[in-house]
């Protein structure tokens, strides 16, 4: 069906060609999210196809019945960019990067229908999230360091854009600490890229090819290219204690913005892990195993504890984030099949999960005009619909069975268990801190008697097109909570090749 | 006969300084100024043609005759540093007649500008002390004169004093460093002062110490040029001062002069002590960058940012001197080309809204995003550039920069301290963004008047001439990457 | 044959003489001057140079002569250039005083 | 049949979602009553079904249809069921009390009439998850189902959301819960990293068990039962029940007394495989278990709300069952007996017939005073005579009064504590608890129905009869309630029938005939004792509540005083777990708070002042004077100088 067609460069070139047409509507600004709305679902149907065609276990399958395979890879496209310093276009999707790539183009569908009652300089808002849609889609499938790299740097613009225009009261501030943070720790990644590279030296920054000699280079040199790029993603996870841009970022940040950004940015850096740092240096990986694993519990001990502490419904969620995004580290951090595999899966489901988190206080907040819990109250009385979208949002996040969330939690708890023994109870006490502080906060802001705080007569309850994104979220929540083995079966057999350089994972 | 061959290899210039002395005649002749401009336009024209077809695409090969004379070179190495003041003088050109609107005696103006770049081509081709310092003299002092050209702006003139009193000061200062280079190594060929100075250090005691007095002499003679801290402080005053097609020359190509003298007098002339000035130049490097983007954040007028941006870029570039490969060569060639784009391109944008009375402080851009779009979309795509976000050209040049920081720290037998250099440049990437963003910030972030402006036409041809190349060095810089390196290579081959 | 040492002596003294005057002295004509010391000391040393090469290496050396002919030139366009600029700094700052003129700045 | 047992929680789970996704038009006679009765009828049908199969001898263990939830590596999760003696047992249980409760709440939800429909989506959940909880076959299915159903009772526990205590006692429940769960979880986890399968075939087996390091095996047998401290609300995270009767009492009656609450006995006898092989654990379970019987009990004496006497009751009964498993193990390890275990179960489903009908007594009662306070009771008896009569019945039974079902199994379970005595003497310690309790549980119910029904009116209400919909599965259940002990006598007997499920497990297993039974239980002088503590405690309520003119006040002074009033203050625990939670925990959060604020984001911060401010310092050397210019450039030239001959020579680069 879809042979001999770059189905990956078109899915990135989609949204694209999307902005430009949205930047150039003149006075139409209002078709803007028509635009958006329809280049952004092209591009969801094709990574849906892509999904579809997607042979599930490559190594079982004969190698040259796989259109475009390579390596591992499918769908792969290979071309000379820049041939001076050995730059290549080399894009490529395997079953890491396939959740990845179609739940980035399910996010910006469903935030295009999110948004769409903006009115204020429609044409840059749609404009501005197509094209970071390019850029997120851009990172998940780039096979070439310098590829990656551009990809990585242009999500930033937009993002930084969409919160210093349409962000909250304190959007100078977030705005720029965002760009600026996040900057500083690509450019960590971008030099360890460049050492990769030349002490490499094969004069192509193609990843595959320079994984070949990485695995080989002294312990030394890995364990230092390996902290910078740990440092570079785990900026972007964000991990304690390089994460005070992200609550920051998220409570200035327009609804939209901060689904993207906790949706598909933070995955970002946890793809980077997996994709680059750990398989590439599998030595360096060995020697800051207890570095990771430290961090990683302290993200979540601590992310988890600051939630209890706050007052803005968002901020709350955003510092759960930090907690969730722990556990995809602390799956890395094991090295083994098990742990990586539900790291991977970790990032799926919070990406589905934290998108309706997101969504939800957008709704509290456009309807209600506040997020502040002491604010809030009894709001399942106003809003009953809204009330029960979020508590099936707070309840997947917090990690309940049968939701997306659970299995990854379980098989990070196992897999943790499987390498460090009774170390898992440190990590596991934040099972009970999370469930406190979600229902703690549905408690003081949906339950309760009715606020006085707040003028609550206008108050109705979601619209449509707040809805709807948050129902399909929600399906697929279930469905992949029920069914986690349609992505499992994806994830597994590429970590399995990830993982190679750690003797069979 | 000689002397035809020298003609020859200098045809260029001859027609550049025949167009500066018909101009007044042509102010004298012409109503409309904008034909001056276009005249001046027609020698650099040619001259970009000349050079594009032949570094780029490789229509055809300067015929080196022999014997040669050794004062010039015509070479790709040259040919960069050419094609980076020509093309920075076409977009200085374009823009000067809506800017210079009012003011009398336009053509000496495009004389100056036409003998400025003269001067700088002539310091890329010079293989020889003495033609260089002559190129030198003949940019510095067709500058001071330039940069006081609105002779009703107290500011101007002022800026005008400023950078002569530094500017004879410091060629005070390289030409007694030349005169001591001189006489430890008894020749004037830049190529062939290291054996010579290796044979009279061996020679005479105390040679090695007067030599190094003449490096350091030198560094701060050329330092000025390049606005490398500390000799930088005239910058910001006269780039503040300087009519803002002028500051946009001075940043984008005066700049880039001291680099191209640096580059040929260090890697090729004092190769034998680069041992004494490297780790200093690494500091000086580092100082720069980190001064210049920290006084940077804290200015309110954007043409004196825009200044301690390039003083800060210039850190960026002498990078290349204590690495010295040929990789980190290219990547300050490449790094010079891209910045006389964006970097001249930004002040093109000043000096579009100084046409349309827009102030020159960066409060002044509020709004700027509903008031002209294009501007504000060229001007943040400048300023990311500058900061190195991908996929623009300031990136790629960096990238390429700094990677060869890396490269030289990791590769066997590097100087690990090199890698220094490198996190200091992404650290002060990772600084300047955020003046930067600033700027783009008040553009569209902040409510300015609703009036919109329209672009000055001609200046908005620059400013899109530097934006196309902007963006197309980012993102398919290859066969510019390319000649780079290999400009880099002819003049690493001619090192003894 | 006077000693090269004494040359050197003689060229760096006119050279920082030249430099303390550009430091220190407020009125801009005299500083112009004291440029015009520095780069003569400079000449000084082209000069001396050329001739110590000329009976180091039992050659004639000019180019040290040569150089002293352009800078001779290029000091005098300077000069005038300079001057120029001068005139119209009065112009504008009724002025000459260089740390009069300081509008610029920060 | 039994292959289609996966059948059963799907039909309350279609009804489940009929309810909450119909429009609301098409939904009809009472908002989905209909739907949620017929869901609940049909899985009662099929349970029906495959208990028969089981009575007749089949069972599937581990060799049933499987779904495959995920791979990864060499790991398969997969999901089945597993339908044994055991699972029948607790089919039986939330087969005929989820579809009376179901029944009942035709009337008793008449008023809520915009709720109404949630309650039923919920309430259909409930039993959905709960039906798979008791077929799953492995521990992670059981897992899952398990914290569904605590979703529910979170659910159900804050159906009057408004109420922020009704609000509050549901978040504490699952909070409470999870803290058990987090334990289940990890003990399973322990498990699975030994066996590498968490299906019980492969767990109970012999090379399953063998696979388990034995310090491993107490460690996840004790994290196991942690699970169910949590889920069946034992000593010391007991407290969240008696507040989950915020709730309405049909939910109470449901989940928190007979069904979900049941969970962690179900989980703590389907892990007797695994507990047989760690006795520590066991005694650990039989000890909870005790301690958790007589606090709760104590609690119960005091307790002004009817719910509440209810819920520590149901706190104090399962304390019973558990300490029943504890001992029972005891007897499978050390004297080839099932005798404890069946016991347990035996109470367990003799308790959920009771409970639920003492429950739905209370709640007729509620419905008709709109009071849970006892002291604005009194007098109902005349004006209720149903639910009057059904209460006394429950309340009989709980007692431990022959011939009523309590009486058999709390007999049994008390006989197995004290012959497990014999091979650890803690047993007959925890046996004098058992007793006590069996003293307190008869004084309370009788207190409790004696200030309920008897007497006069102590506050203005105009009770009634509630309608058929509620007195029907009130009869129905009051005659379980009197019958269900007889099942010890059907057959080979409950015993021999639920000792099946672990038969495998001892050697003993002799099955003994009924007229064996009687003359074994009657010919026990400890029958006796325990009959006779009963009948003391009925009495004692009937002096003490009845007969009017007794001065209760004596007990209010001195050291009875200060009993007291830790009694009514629960043991102070649930004011310890408050003060923990809002006084440390978040009291802690707020520090780390201020110190994520302060100190992390403040050196980021600083780092941007820094910048800022040392731009500024510089900015300032720039004051417009080029002497000033010149000056630093001699001044560069200088310190360069003196780098580069004396610095550099020396240094080491």
């Amino acid at each position: 069906m879809m042979e001999n067609i770059p189905v990956l460069s078109l899915t990135i070139l989609l949204p694209l060609i999307g902005a430009l047409i949205s930047f150039l509507l003149g006075k139409r600004g209002h078709m803007a999210k028509w635009v958006a709305l329809i280049f952004s679902a092209a591009a969801f149907i094709l990574s849906l196809a892509l999904a579809y065609e997607f042979v599930v276990d490559p190594s079982s399958a004969a190698a040259g019945e796989i259109e475009g395979y390579s390596n591992g890879y499918q769908y792969y496209e290979s071309h000379v960019w820049i041939e001076a310093i050995g730059i290549n276009y080399i894009v490529g999707i395997d079953g890491i990067s396939l959740p990845m790539f179609v739940l980035t183009t399910l996010l910006c569908m469903l935030s295009i229908i999110f948004s769409w009652d903006t009115d204020r300089r429609p044409k840059e808002y749609f404009g501005l999230m197509l094209i970071l849609e390019v850029g997120v889609l851009g990172v998940f499938v780039s096979l070439d360091y310098f590829m990656f790299y551009v990809f990585w740097e242009i999500v930033l613009i937009p993002m930084y854009l969409m919160i210093g225009i349409w962000g909250g009261p304190r959007k100078d501030y977030a705005a720029i600490k965002f760009f600026i943070y996040t900057h500083v720790a690509s450019l960590a990644m971008l030099i360890a890229i460049m050492a990769m590279y030349f002490e490499a030296s094969l004069g192509t920054f193609s990843m595959e090819a320079i994984a070949t000699q990485s695995v080989d280079f002294s312990r030394g040199m890995q364990v230092a290219i390996f902290a910078a790029m740990f440092f570079g993603f785990g900026v972007k996870l964000p991990m304690v204690p390089f994460h005070t841009w992200l609550p920051d970022a998220h409570v200035e940040a327009p609804t939209a913005g901060s689904v993207l950004l906790a949706g598909l940015l933070l995955k970002m850096g946890g793809y980077g892990l997996i994709r680059v740092a750990i398989p590439s240096l599998p030595s360096g990986a060995e020697d800051m195993v207890v570095v990771m694993a430290v961090i990683a519990v302290a993200s979540i001990l601590y992310g988890a504890v600051l939630c209890l502490a706050q007052n803005d419904l968002k901020k709350m969620v955003a510092y759960s984030s930090i907690s969730h995004m722990g556990f995809v580290l602390l799956g890395y951090a094991t090295l083994g099949e098990l742990g990586v595999v539900a790291g991977v899966f970790q990032m799926f489901a919070h990406g589905l999960v934290t998108a309706v988190l997101f969504m939800m206080c957008g709704v509290v907040q456009h309807k209600c005009g506040t997020r502040l819990i002491d604010n809030l109250g009894g709001l399942a009385k106003k809003m009953p619909i809204a009330a029960a979208l979020m508590t099936i949002g707070f309840l997947a996040s917090l990690g309940l069975p049968g939701l997306v969330s659970f299995a990854a939690e379980f098989m990070v708890f196992a897999a943790v268990f499987f390498k460090w023994g009774l170390w898992i109870f440190l990590p596991i006490i934040a099972v009970v801190v999370t469930a406190a502080y979600y229902l703690w906060a549905l408690q003081r802001s949906m339950f309760g008697p009715m606020t006085e705080k707040i003028d609550l007569s206008h108050v109705k309850d979601v619209d449509w097109y707040e809805g709807l994104p948050v129902a399909i979220l929600i399906v697929l929540i279930a469905i992949f909570g029920v069914f986690p083995y349609l992505i499992f079966s994806r994830i597994g057999p590429a970590v399995e090749i990830a993982l190679r350089a750690f003797g069979g994972g | 006969m000689e002397i035809w061959n020298v003609l020859d290899e200098f045809l260029p210039q001859l027609l550049l300084v025949l167009f500066a002395l018909i101009m007044p005649a042509l102010d004298y002749f012409f109503k409309d100024k904008r034909v001056l401009a276009f005249a001046a336009l027609a020698p650099l024209v040619a001259y970009a043609l000349a050079l594009v077809s032949w570094t780029i695409g490789g229509y055809w090969e300067p015929a080196i005759s022999e014997p040669r004379i050794g004062l010039l070179e015509v070479n790709l190495f040259s040919g960069v540093f050419a094609l980076a003041f020509v093309a920075v003088g076409i977009i200085v050109v374009l823009s000067s007649p809506e800017f210079i609107k009012a003011e009398r005696n336009q053509g000496e103006y495009y004389a100056l500008l036409l003998l400025a770049i003269t001067g700088m081509t002539v310091v890329a081709l010079a293989t020889d002390l003495i033609v260089l310092f002559v190129g030198l003299e003949v940019a510095g002092i067709a500058s001071f004169a330039l940069s006081g050209f609105s002779k009703r702006e107290k500011r101007s003139a002022e800026a005008a004093t400023k950078y002569f009193i530094v500017g004879g000061f410091s060629s005070a200062l390289t030409l007694f460093a030349i005169s001591l280079f001189y006489g430890v190594s008894g020749t004037t060929e830049i190529a062939a002062m290291g054996p010579q100075m290796d044979a009279m250090f061996a020679d005479v005691d105390g040679t090695h110490s007067v030599a190094v007095l003449a490096t350091v002499m030198l560094i701060a003679g050329l330092g000025f040029k390049i606005a490398a801290v500390p000799f930088h402080m005239w910058a910001p005053d006269v780039y503040e001062g300087a009519p803002t097609p002028v500051s946009g020359l001075l940043a984008a190509a005066s700049k880039k002069m001291g680099f191209a003298a640096l580059f040929k007098i260090f890697l090729l002339g004092l190769v034998v002590v680069k041992a004494d000035w490297d780790v200093a130049i690494g500091i000086i490097a580092i100082l720069t960058m980190t001064v210049g983007n920290l006084v940077a954040v804290v200015q309110t007028n954007i043409k004196r940012m825009l200044a301690y941006s390039s003083i800060a870029q210039a850190g960026y570039i002498l990078m290349v001197l204590p690495i010295g490969t040929e990789y980190a060569v290219a990547g300050g060639l490449f790094h010079v080309l891209t910045h006389a784009f964006m970097k001249s391109g930004a002040f093109m944008v000043v000096a579009a809204l100084a046409v349309r009375g827009v102030g020159e402080s960066i409060d002044d851009f509020k709004g700027l995003g509903k008031r002209s779009p294009f501007l504000a979309l060229a001007m943040t795509l400048f300023l990311f550039s500058l900061a190195g976000i991908p996929p623009l050209a300031g990136f790629a040049s960096k990238f390429v920069l700094f990677s060869s920081a890396v490269d030289a720290s990791i590769a066997p037998g590097g100087q690990s301290w090199l890698l220094w250099l490198a996190v200091a440049g992404v650290l002060n990437s990772a600084l300047s963004l955020y003046y930067y963003a600033r700027v783009v910030k008040r553009m569209y972030m902040e409510k300015g008047s609703d009036e919109r402006i329209a672009i000055p036409k001609m200046t908005g041809v620059a400013i899109l001439f530097a934006l196309v190349m902007t963006i197309l060095l980012g993102v398919y810089f290859d066969a510019v990457l390319e000649l780079c390196q290999e400009a880099a290579g002819s003049l690493l081959q001619s090192v003894p | 044959m006077i000693p090269i040492e004494y040359w050197l002596v003689f060229s760096s003294l006119l050279f920082c003489i030249g430099a303390y005057g550009v430091l220190t002295r407020k009125n801009a004509i005299v500083v112009l001057m004291c440029i015009e010391i520095m780069l003569n000391s400079a000449n000084i040393n082209l000069v001396m140079f050329s001739s110590y090469h000329s009976v180091l290496h039992g050659t004639v050396d000019p180019s040290g002569q040569v150089f002293t002919l352009f800078s001779i030139a290029i000091a005098a366009a300077e000069v005038a250039v300079g001057l120029a600029i001068l005139l119209s700094v009065y112009r504008r700052y009724q002025t000459i005083e260089v740390d009069k003129i300081n509008i610029l700045r920060w | 049949m039994l292959e289609y047992a996966w059948l059963i929680p799907v039909f309350p789970f279609v009804a489940f979602l009929l309810i909450s996704l119909l429009p609301k038009r098409t939904l009809s006679w009472e908002d989905g009553a209909g739907y949620a009765i017929g869901g609940a009828a049909g899985a009662l049908i099929l349970s029906a079904l495959v208990i028969g199969d089981v009575l007749a001898g089949n069972t599937m263990v581990g060799d049933g249809p499987k779904f495959t939830w995920l791979v990864v590596a060499d790991i398969e999760v997969t999901f089945g069921i597993w339908i044994d003696q055991l699972t029948a047992i607790m089919l039986v249980v939330v087969a005929i009390v989820g579809t009376l409760v179901v029944i009942y709440s035709g009337g008793y939800m008449h008023e809520e009439a915009e709720r109404r429909r949630r309650y039923y989506a919920e309430i259909m959940l409930f039993i959905s998850v709960m039906y798979g909880l008791v077929i799953s076959d492995n521990y992670l299915q059981m897992f899952i189902f398990w914290e569904l159903v605590g979703l529910c009772s979170y659910l159900l526990i804050g159906f009057w959301y408004e109420k922020p205590s009704a609000a509050s006692a549901a978040k504490r429940a699952f909070i409470v819960t999870r803290v058990g769960d987090i334990m289940f979880m990890a003990g399973i986890i322990i498990l699975f990293k030994y066996v590498g399968s968490l299906d019980f075939a492969n767990l109970f087996g012999d090379e399953g068990v063998a696979a388990v390091p034995n310090d491993m095996m107490i460690l996840a047998t004790a994290l196991i039962f942690g699970g169910a401290i949590g889920k069946s609300a034992q000593f010391p995270l007991h407290e969240w029940l008696p507040d989950a009767m915020e709730g309405p009492t049909t939910v109470s009656a449901l989940i928190h007394a007979a069904t979900m609450v049941k969970a962690g006995v179900y989980l703590t006898a389907r892990s007797y495989p695994l507990l047989v092989q760690a006795p520590d654990t066991l005694l650990f379970v039989a000890v909870i278990g005790g301690v958790t019987a007589l606090i709760a009990a104590t609690v119960a004496l005091v307790a002004t709300d009817i719910k509440r006497v209810l819920a520590y009751s149901t706190i104090s009964q399962l304390g019973y069952m558990t300490l029943a498993l504890g001992a029972g193990g005891y007897l499978v390890v050390y004297a080839d007996s099932a005798g404890g275990y069946s016991a347990a179960l035996f109470h367990l489903m003799n308790h959920a017939f009771f409970k639920a009908l003492l429950f739905l007594c209370a709640g007729s009662v509620i419905h008709a005073v709109g009071t849970n306070d006892m002291r604005m009771m009194g007098g109902l008896g005349k004006k209720m005579k149903i639910t009057s009569l059904t209460m006394l019945v429950g309340a009989i039974a709980i007692s431990g009064v022959p011939p009523f079902s309590g009486f058999w199994s709390k007999d049994e379970v008390l006989a197995a504590v004290y012959s497990a005595g014999e091979f650890n003497s803690l047993f007959l310690l925890l046996w004098i608890m058992g007793i006590a309790t069996a003293f307190m549980t008869a004084f309370y119910m009788f207190r409790m129905w004696f200030m309920t029904f008897a007497g006069e009116p102590r506050s203005d209400y105009h009770a009634h009869e509630s309608p058929k919909l509620m007195t029907v599965p009130l009869m129905i259940l009051a005659a379980l309630a009197m019958t269900s002990g007889f099942v010890l006598f059907i057959g080979d007997g409950f015993g021999a029938f639920s000792g099946d499920s672990i038969s495998e497990l001892f050697h003993g297993g002799h099955h003994e005939s009924a007229a064996d039974i009687l003359s074994h239980i009657f010919g026990d002088p400890l029958t006796y004792v325990s009959l006779v503590l009963a009948v003391m405690g009925i009495l004692l309520a009937y002096r003490m509540y009845y007969v009017p003119g007794f001065d209760r006040s004596v007990f209010a002074r001195g050291l009875s005083g200060r009993l007291q009033k830790a009694l009514e203050n629960r043991w102070y625990i649930s004011r310890f777990y408050d003060d923990f939670a809002v006084k440390v925990v978040y009291g802690f959060s707020l520090v780390a708070d201020a110190f994520d604020r302060y100190v992390i984001d403040g050196i980021v911060n600083g780092f941007a002042f820094l910048g800022a401010r040392s731009g500024n310092v510089i900015r300032r050397t720039q004051t417009g004077n080029v002497q000033r210019y010149t000056s630093l450039i001699v001044v560069g030239l200088c310190l360069l100088l003196i780098f580069m001959l004396y610095i550099v020579p020396w240094g080491g680069w």
